[in-house]
């Protein structure tokens, strides 16, 4: 009892001096984006001094960190190999940093541009489906027009893999019931009915929709305030029709 | 169990209480002390003392809680320093009383009625200053209640297979059952006071703490089946108790600790301080308070007697000690029992076979036993002793670690001083206190040693 | 009641059933160690030493036990010391023989001490200890035993006669001063002998509670002995009228503390290996933890202490002569069990531990039984049964009278 | 009970004998409690364990709740600590078992003495209907001796055998010190 | 003597004690539910005071945005940033340029000084927690930060007691989801969660870790 109570005089002291923190809840240490109030910008990390190269991070491989080939030109070629683990870590990278305004599919109509942000070209153009992969690359490193650069928030390697899945994506809009393969290709419904050829690039690294349905499904597409990606909400809006053919 | 009076010859020393008390002679006079008798001088500049000292406590205790526990000495590797010797030491001198109590009540020592009230208290205030110890050894006493068992915001619970956990239970339960007993024994000697006082305020006191005890036979025939139970229990408690505080040591694997005898010697060691702390105090206040005629030789010579026993089942666990680490051919053991005799710290371990094995056989002559200075002086040479024996325990086989590259040495610094002097201090000023309020003696047990007590039924008219 | 020095002799009819105790204890005994010898060449010398110690040790003890307990009358004082006397006397009396059971042990040491073997003494840790394990030693040690258990019982059994033929208060002084320094040694020649003896069974492994653990055995051994033969004493004239329930109660009391100290102790030993779990002390347990012998230590545990703990508790039981005996006959049994479960689990194997008790450690225990109760009965049919010339006699008579 | 006696129960807790000795009072019970009466109570500065035969007192309450709350307890400890390191929070420590029974017991003995004492103490504060500060035996002037050198006995008026004149003549008949009424 | 005490004061001592045990009894269990367990001590549900009063049920909720979008440190570190000025200036470099509200962000990027936002999630410097393992074995974001889509300021939605994060650590078959759904608000398991759970423990490899070290480093 005696100690019911102390613990008890003990919590209300606790509670009574205001906060509940307890001793080395806060310690003098940094923690990332810890404020600081020794250096004079309140930051507790520094920046490295101008022009320091931190250990292995030199990136001399311009074709890998700046898309570029040794004479300044964008390369044409990826400098990694593609593969399908690649496309599908561009896709994840790409719903998550490119599609709020280039759209799910890359038809420039995200979610921010239909709030007012400045619409970003088609990847379905001609320029664009020509465009070298280091351009594509070069412009998420150091942005273009109204888009700011990525670089911060997308790793070198990312961003290959995003421009490996918009080439997909660019492949998808323009495809033909051909490119499938022959069992893939005899599993869809009779050539006319189901979906139209070239639909989706996606679709060849995902299992075909399953015939009866006319809706492709983008499982992995960010999530939208109704939580089924396309199918209702903002996704019925007009603008998202292009995708659907 | 009634209780004649033994008969004085040639095995005992005297009788239990001095003939020419009667029943009301020895409510007063106990009583008295409390009532009537004036406030001396010795007794405030004793007091003043003992609560400079606890001031010494208060500073202590205050600096350590602001700058943590490095104020110490203790460190790696000595990291148990004078928290654990002076918890150790403080609960050990606790325990003669409840022994007194407990045991001999069971024993139906009769001897035992005159000092029992003390010594419950002192095991109480020694009990007291002994948990102040490991709650400060924490660093956070303020979050000490997270040793209980209760469900918490942090879903942990103690463990249960720590003797540190042990410690908890039986600290606490034994400070709960000492002041549950020790309060049962009060209850009718207020009621005494109440009835013999003549202040209201003193009436109304207690009267409040006695409870309305009315000395009912109904009452006293449960009160008196409690009492034994109570020391049923208190029993098998004191000798858990210690030997509970022996395991802190002996479920370790520390050479000098683990050892399989702890318990037993603990149990021992502690009631031979406790017995050398009572007579350490009784013996002063025995005479400053006139009391030889209640306390007589024969408790002091009883009380050297047990004190004399323990020593030697000590004596005999320091022996075995030694022996078995030769007999164990274990390079630690060894060189623990060596290390003990020949390193750093021999001095506190001659010290200590001086103090606790030597002076104490002082006590075979019945003449040391039955003359109360050189009592006294053997009394506080056995407190320092089994002070030095847990130093000894706990820094000997600390500091000299398995891997010599963590070989260090332990000195205490000013604030361990200042706590414990200060915990000296806490323990006089509570005796001061104590020894002034409440009725030192138990009255009503003092009564039934008397001629008078005993129930002679008139022949049928 | 008399007072008279008359009615404390022992009237012929209990000498007569003094005699017939002790024939038929010869018997038993004589029959259950001819059964022993026989194991010797059925089971062969190894299986025989392994019981005859477990045997040997457990009544061995019941008459140390009783030198102990008679030194510690003599300390303390007290109404049951002055009343049982005379039979921890002839108890402490039968050591004159039992001190010679260590012969066939020291003999046949090689068979099971393995120690003393060459192989034994070769060994890297028995050699660190060679100081004091080493045979001749051995030898000189059981001398040493000897000389001060079989001296103190000497003088304090001549000196408690001279006490009661004189009433000089001189011989009371005389035994309480040899029985401070007795017990003393006493606590030390027994530690080192069971450490000797029993120990060593399991060479490496050591435990500094041992000797307190096998003089608590040894006092919990005697004192059941001891409650037996008051109960039996209680039969007879003048006993029937001078044994009081307070004196079996005040055994009762003594007994329900050596049960509890019994348990204490062993619980102690088992806490601290159990817990710091080293390879050298955790084999001992290992092979009492595991199969059958774990299920001996359950029982130990149940008949030892909770059974005759919850037994003792109860005043009625204490204080009923019958009660008492019975409780104390059962705690005898399973101190035999005690014996066995400490000598017998040494020889299995710590990977494969195997129940491995034999029928000659239940020969061994009746055989050397049946001998200790013979020498203990001719021993009580030779002397007065009650110290007359103790100085508090007529008090502890006249404990517990005076409501 | 007439209506007369009624009236007395209400202003008259009963009638007190004083005496000199444990002796007599002792002698006073056991009469008290042959002549029939009940409710009546003695009063002593010590216990006095003659007076449990005198009275017939054999009230083992006290130690049966005892008995239950030290089970009770020892249960409870070792309940607590045996869920505790199996269910709300199982570490190994050292491959020993989570229910480690020897290391358990330390826990389960404190818990049966810690309960077991409370309920022996608090059960004969309880049983002894304490605490109660007033009691009409306190009325009697000479009762402040009782719990320092006198012997008092007292028969209460609720008893069905009381009546205040014969209960007056009765106690005197034991040889008591001094009678007196106990105001309510 | 006369009596000390008045008749009622026996109903008034046992009454007092009465009272001090359910009082002390009662405020231990109390100050543990009011107080030590209160949303007050714990800070559940407390909407902390922000320099720019930032929607994350706007940014999340109605536009969409990936939670990695700003958080982007999430998977790959135990910290999971606030986002920089510039991850703001990616879109409002366009649109809400004249709002006021934003003028702090702007501002903040003119003179590259940082936003102080207020954590609110602030966990005691002796817990080690790190988000990317968490992300990786399938805690969604929503199962400690709960439905971020729809707090319009963000609040501390668990109560962030040690014995929050236990109940996850000890089963943590009950909240665990496919790795790609972890940053989806309002997820619903596609079968019942037991079997789900008990799959991706599996395939995950989750460990129950429990060790004080795995949290107090």
């Amino acid at each position: 009892m005696k100690l019911t109570a102390l613990s008890a005089l003990v919590l209300s002291g606790i509670a009574l001096t205001g906060c509940s923190r307890l001793d080395m809840q806060d310690q003098p240490k940094y923690r990332p984006q810890r404020p600081s109030a020794f250096f004079a910008d309140g930051r507790s990390e520094r920046q490295p001094v101008e022009g320091a190269i931190a250990r292995g991070a030199l990136n001399e491989d311009t074709a890998f960190y700046e898309g570029k080939d040794a004479d300044g030109n964008d390369v044409e070629e990826f400098p990694i190999a593609v593969d399908k683990a690649v496309i599908e870590r561009g896709r994840t990278r790409f719903d998550v940093y490119c599609a709020p305004c280039h759209g799910a599919i890359g038809n420039g109509l995200g979610m921010v541009v239909r709030r007012g942000f400045k619409q970003p070209p088609s990847y379905h153009i001609d320029r664009l489906r020509e465009a070298p992969v280091g351009h594509m690359y070069d412009v998420i490193t150091n942005g273009y027009g109204a888009m700011l650069n990525y670089s911060a928030q997308v790793q070198p390697r990312d961003r290959w893999a995003i421009v490996a899945y918009i080439r997909a994506l660019q492949y998808s809009e323009n495809a033909n019931i051909n490119d499938l393969p022959v069992e893939a290709r005899n599993k869809l419904p009779a050539a006319g009915q189901g979906p139209a050829p070239g639909q989706s690039a996606a679709e060849k690294n995902q299992p075909i929709a399953p015939p009866d349905s006319d809706v492709i499904d983008f499982p992995h597409q960010p999530a939208t305030p109704s939580g089924v990606p396309g199918a209702s909400g903002a996704g019925a809006r007009p603008g998202k029709q292009p995708e659907r053919k | 169990m009634s209780q004649p009076v033994e008969l004085p010859d040639q095995i005992y020393v005297g009788p239990v209480i001095d003939e020419g008390h009667s029943l009301a002679s020895v409510s007063d006079k106990v009583g008295g002390i409390v009532l009537k008798r004036k406030t001396t001088l010795g007794w405030v500049f004793g007091l003043i003392v003992a609560f400079g000292l606890l001031q010494a406590l208060m500073a202590s205790a205050t600096w350590l809680l602001i700058k943590g526990v490095g104020v110490w000495g203790i460190n790696i590797p000595v990291g148990w320093g004078f928290a654990i010797i002076n918890f150790v030491w403080w609960i050990g001198i606790g325990h003669a009383g409840t022994l007194i109590s407990a045991i001999l009540l069971l024993l139906n020592q009769s001897w035992r009625n005159a000092i029992n009230r003390f010594a419950e208290a002192m095991t109480l205030f020694a009990v007291m200053c002994a948990g102040m110890f490991p709650v400060l050894h924490t660093g956070r006493p303020w979050l000490a209640y997270w040793l209980l068992p209760y469900p918490n915001t942090m879903a942990l619970w103690p463990q249960f297979r720590s003797p540190l956990l042990w410690d908890v239970f039986a600290v606490t339960t034994y400070l709960t059952i000492s002041a549950v007993f020790w309060f049962v024994g009060l209850i009718p000697d207020l009621a005494t006071l109440r009835d013999s006082t003549r202040k209201p305020w003193q009436q109304k006191v207690f009267g409040m703490l006695s409870m309305g005890w009315r000395g009912s036979a109904r009452h006293w025939q449960r009160y008196e089946k409690a009492s034994l139970l109570l020391a049923g229990m208190a029993t098998p408690l004191v000798v858990s108790v210690h030997t509970v505080v022996s395991f802190d040591f002996a479920v370790s694997m520390i050479p000098g600790w683990h050892t399989t005898i702890f318990p037993p010697y603990f149990v021992a060691g502690a009631i031979y301080s406790g017995f050398a702390m009572v007579l350490t105090l009784m013996i002063p206040v025995r005479k400053f308070y006139g009391l030889e005629d209640i306390i007589t030789m024969r408790h002091l010579n009883n009380m050297a007697k047990v004190t004399l026993a323990t020593a030697l089942i000590v004596g005999y666990g320091y022996i075995m000690e030694a022996f078995f680490g030769y007999f164990s051919a274990d390079v630690y053991e060894r060189f623990m029992v060596w290390n003990r005799m020949t390193g750093p710290y021999a001095v506190f371990y001659y010290t200590l076979i001086f103090c606790n094995i030597i002076t104490p056989q002082f006590l075979w002559a019945k003449r040391i036993r039955t003359s109360p200075g050189i009592l006294w002086i053997i009394s506080i040479i056995v407190n320092i002793g089994m002070w030095l024996e847990r130093f000894v325990i706990v820094v000997t086989s600390l500091h000299r670690d398995f891997l010599p590259s963590s070989w260090g040495m332990y000195a205490p610094t000013i604030w361990d001083f200042g706590v414990f002097f200060g915990t000296i201090g806490l323990f006089l000023f509570l005796i001061f206190l104590f020894v002034r309020a409440l009725p030192m003696i138990t009255i009503f047990e003092l009564r039934m040693l008397l001629p008078g007590a005993r129930v002679k039924e008139p022949v049928a008219q | 009641m008399t007072t008279t020095e008359q009615s404390y002799t022992t009237p012929p009819q209990l000498t007569e059933s003094l005699k017939k105790y002790q024939n038929t204890s010869a018997f038993v005994g004589l029959v259950f160690l001819g059964l022993l010898v026989a194991g010797y060449f059925m089971a062969g010398e190894q299986q025989f030493l392994r019981s005859y110690l477990a045997g040997f040790f457990m009544w061995f003890g019941a008459g140390a036990g009783c030198l102990a307990l008679l030194m510690t009358q003599y300390l303390t004082g007290g109404a049951w010391g002055v009343m049982i006397r005379r039979l921890l006397e002839a108890g402490a009396k039968t050591l004159y023989v039992m001190w010679f059971g260590f012969l066939p042990l020291l003999l046949g040491a090689q068979q099971i001490y393995w120690w003393t073997t060459p192989a034994g003494l070769a060994d890297k840790r028995i050699h660190e200890k060679v100081l004091y394990l080493n045979v001749e030693f051995l030898w000189i040690r059981w001398v040493i035993y000897g000389v001060i258990w079989l001296g103190l019982t000497y003088l304090l059994n001549k000196w408690s006669a001279l006490e009661d033929e004189t009433k000089s208060t001189d011989y009371s002084k005389k035994l309480e001063s040899l029985s401070a320094p007795g017990v003393i040694a006493f606590f030390f020649t027994m530690t080192f002998a069971s450490v000797d003896y029993l120990m060593v069974l399991e060479p490496h492994w050591f435990s500094t509670i041992y000797g307190f653990l096998t003089i608590i055995g040894e006092g919990l051994t005697a004192f059941c002995l001891i409650n037996i033969v008051m109960a039996l004493l209680a039969k007879h004239e003048p006993f029937n009228h001078l044994i009081t329930d307070k004196h079996r109660h005040d055994l009762g009391k003594l007994t329900l503390a050596f049960v509890m100290l019994w348990a204490y102790l062993n619980f102690s030993q088992l806490l601290i290996t159990w817990s710091a779990n080293l390879p050298d002390e955790v084999v001992w347990y290992i092979k009492r933890w595991n199969g059958g012998w774990g299920s001996v230590a359950t029982l130990l545990w149940v008949f030892q202490f909770f059974v005759p703990f919850g037994l003792l508790l109860s005043q009625t039981n204490k204080k009923s002569p019958a009660k008492i005996a019975g409780i104390s006959a059962f705690i005898l049994v399973v101190r035999a069990l005690d014996y066995c479960f400490l000598v017998e689990p040494n020889f299995t194997d710590a990977r494969n531990v195997q129940f491995n008790a034999h029928w000659l450690d239940i020969i061994a225990p009746i055989g050397f039984g049946g001998l200790w109760l013979a020498l203990f009965f001719r021993n009580l049919s030779q002397t007065r049964l009650l110290p007359i010339g103790a100085p508090d006699f007529q008090k502890a008579l006249n404990h517990g009278r005076d409501h | 009970m007439s209506v007369q006696a009624l009236e007395t129960v209400h202003t008259l807790y009963g009638i007190m004998a004083e005496f000199e000795t444990p002796g007599h009072l002792v002698a006073a019970a056991r009469k008290v409690r042959l002549a029939g009466f009940k409710k009546f109570d003695a009063y002593t500065p010590y216990p006095i364990h003659e007076l449990d035969e005198a009275m017939d007192l054999h009230d083992n309450r006290v130690s049966l709740y005892t008995l239950i709350g030290g089970c009770l307890g020892g249960i409870g400890g070792f309940s607590l600590a045996s869920w505790v390191q199996s269910v709300a929070l199982p570490l190994n420590i050292g491959g020993r078992p989570l229910i480690s029974v020897p290391m358990f017991i330390p826990v389960t003995f404190e818990c049966t003495i810690l309960i077991g004492g409370l309920t022996a103490a608090i059960s004969m504060l309880l049983l002894n209907g304490l605490p109660l500060p007033y009691h009409p035996v306190f009325n009697v002037d000479r009762f402040v001796d009782a719990s320092r050198s006198k012997f008092f006995l007292c028969i209460e008026s609720a008893d069905a055998k009381f009546d205040r004149d014969n209960t007056v003549s009765f106690l005197e008949s034991l040889n008591p010190v001094e009678i007196a009424e106990v105001a309510r | 003597m006369a009596q000390i005490f008045k008749s009622s004061t026996n109903s008034l001592a046992r009454t007092s004690i009465v009272l001090a045990l359910v009082v002390l009894g009662g405020t231990g269990g109390a100050l543990f539910e009011l107080i030590a367990d209160s949303t007050y001590a714990t800070r559940q549900g407390d909407a902390r005071e922000q320099p720019i009063p930032f929607s994350h049920a706007h940014h999340n909720g109605s536009m969409g945005i990936d939670c990695r979008y700003c958080h982007n440190s999430v998977e790959n570190s135990d910290w999971s940033a606030i986002p920089p000025t510039k991850t703001c200036m990616n879109c409002h470099s366009q649109i809400w340029i004249d709002s006021p509200t934003l003028e702090p962000v702007r501002e903040s990027y003119r003179t590259n000084t940082s936003i102080k936002w207020t954590k609110v999630y602030d966990l005691p410097d002796y817990v080690y927690f790190n988000h990317s393992i968490h992300v990786k074995k399938g805690v969604g974001c929503e199962t400690c930060h709960g439905r971020v889509d729809q707090m319009a300021l963000t609040y501390q939605a668990p109560t962030l007691e040690m014995r929050w994060c236990l109940d996850c650590h000890r089963n943590p078959e009950q909240y665990l989801r496919p790795r790609d759904q972890v940053t989806k608000m309002g997820y619903e398991p596609s079968e019942p969660q037991e079997v789900i759970g008990a799959r991706l423990v599996k395939e995950y490899n989750v460990q129950k870790l429990e060790t004080c070290w795995t949290c107090h480093r």
